[in-house]
């Protein structure tokens, strides 16, 4: 298991490279989340986070995922900083032994760090630092599934 | 004494990101009402407590819970990881 | 989109380096198989395939994922050949704007390509060729959801 | 004239892995039937059709499928990529 909080990017073939090989997981999941320009006008996002928070809670929603999927596996690394649009901004990667197991494992995770990791966000536009990214009512309700 | 720390736009209209506070508040409900009644800054930032959330010594809580041996309280708007 | 079917192995790093950016695409999850050895004795896959159909059967699983949920972008990399414990055998990618479509289709191309495209596998013992791998009825039953 | 081909522990009872067949059979069955007639290496191969897929020119089809104008008949076990 490996949780990262940095503001370098990382190298998601790298990180998966003989991921989940010593508990001979036959399937592999990874989720990368990249900034998305919906609106044309914006150039970046700026990502805050809680210092020690961050660390603790994304560990904490990695071992969950760990021992209800019994993975073989797991990596979350998440970004803060400036990241211009078409940066990664994140990335998960659950190892299972069956597919399934690997692809609820990923999902759950990502359900968790949208709502559950202090990180906010902030557009920056064209024009400087815009609106702060509000939380969706869509992904507090995604946790009720798990 | 306990140490409050504040994101995003919370941090933005309160004007700083971290200050120590002398309080006898009880719970994090009695904290709030008391440094919003110390300055408008704060009365702001907290006008709407359905945005914010709060954490103690760097775990999620509710604005109910006692403030008896924390260290750190922090507030901060829901949270957009992902 | 890209579908290949190749005897050498992929780069799914490189595979996905830039992927979905010009669909403006936020969310990309990808999934690979492995090759695992369930009783210790088994040193390898051999994956026969039907050339001509192989290549068919994936472009058409793989438009109608792209159709579905509107991909930015979509591969689909399958080996066949003898392939060692712990190798990779196959990959999907998708892009989509969010991670609820992305996770959608990789797991629709996966099923379908479980019980619809014309690979066979053999295991491959300590002490020569074994027994071909059955089909599984939960795979075929996997392809109701869609 | 139709082009035969067998897939794994097909191609292995019946021993090769394509050949020519001439054959006026209407349906997939008939052809089936013919080969099965043929050699006891083609009735081995065929004798649970429960566990045979066939495929007309790179399609999946059935059983029942007509021949007439069909170049390449494939037989296969069910498929397992992934």
């Amino acid at each position: 298991m490996r949780i990262s909080v940095q503001e370098a990017p990382f190298d998601l073939g790298a990180e998966i490279a003989g991921f989940g090989a010593a508990g001979n997981a036959g399937a592999v999941v990874t989720f990368s989340g990249i900034v998305r320009d919906d609106t044309g006008r914006m150039v970046a996002l700026e990502l805050e986070h809680y210092p020690g928070m961050t660390e603790k809670a994304l560990t904490r929603i990695a071992e969950e995922a760990m021992a209800r999927w019994s993975l073989a596996d797991c990596v979350v690394i998440h970004r803060y900083g400036r990241l211009a649009v078409g940066e990664p901004i994140m990335m998960v990667a659950t190892a299972a032994r069956h597919r399934k197991a690997a692809f609820e494992a990923a999902e759950f995770l990502m359900d968790y760090l949208k709502s559950r990791a202090p990180f906010w966000k902030r557009e920056i536009g064209v024009d400087g630092p815009g609106d702060w990214v509000d939380a969706k009512d869509t992904d507090e309700a995604a946790l009720n599934r798990w | 004494m306990v140490e409050v720390v504040y994101f995003a736009w919370l941090r933005e209209r309160i004007g700083v990101p971290r200050e120590r506070v002398e309080t006898g508040a009880a719970t994090v409900s009695d904290l709030v009402a008391e440094l919003s009644a110390r300055e408008p800054r704060y009365a702001a930032a907290f006008a709407d407590l359905a945005a914010v959330r709060v954490a103690l010594d760097q775990e999620l809580s509710d604005f109910d819970a006692p403030l008896a041996g924390v260290r750190e309280v922090a507030f901060f708007p829901p949270m957009t990881g992902g």
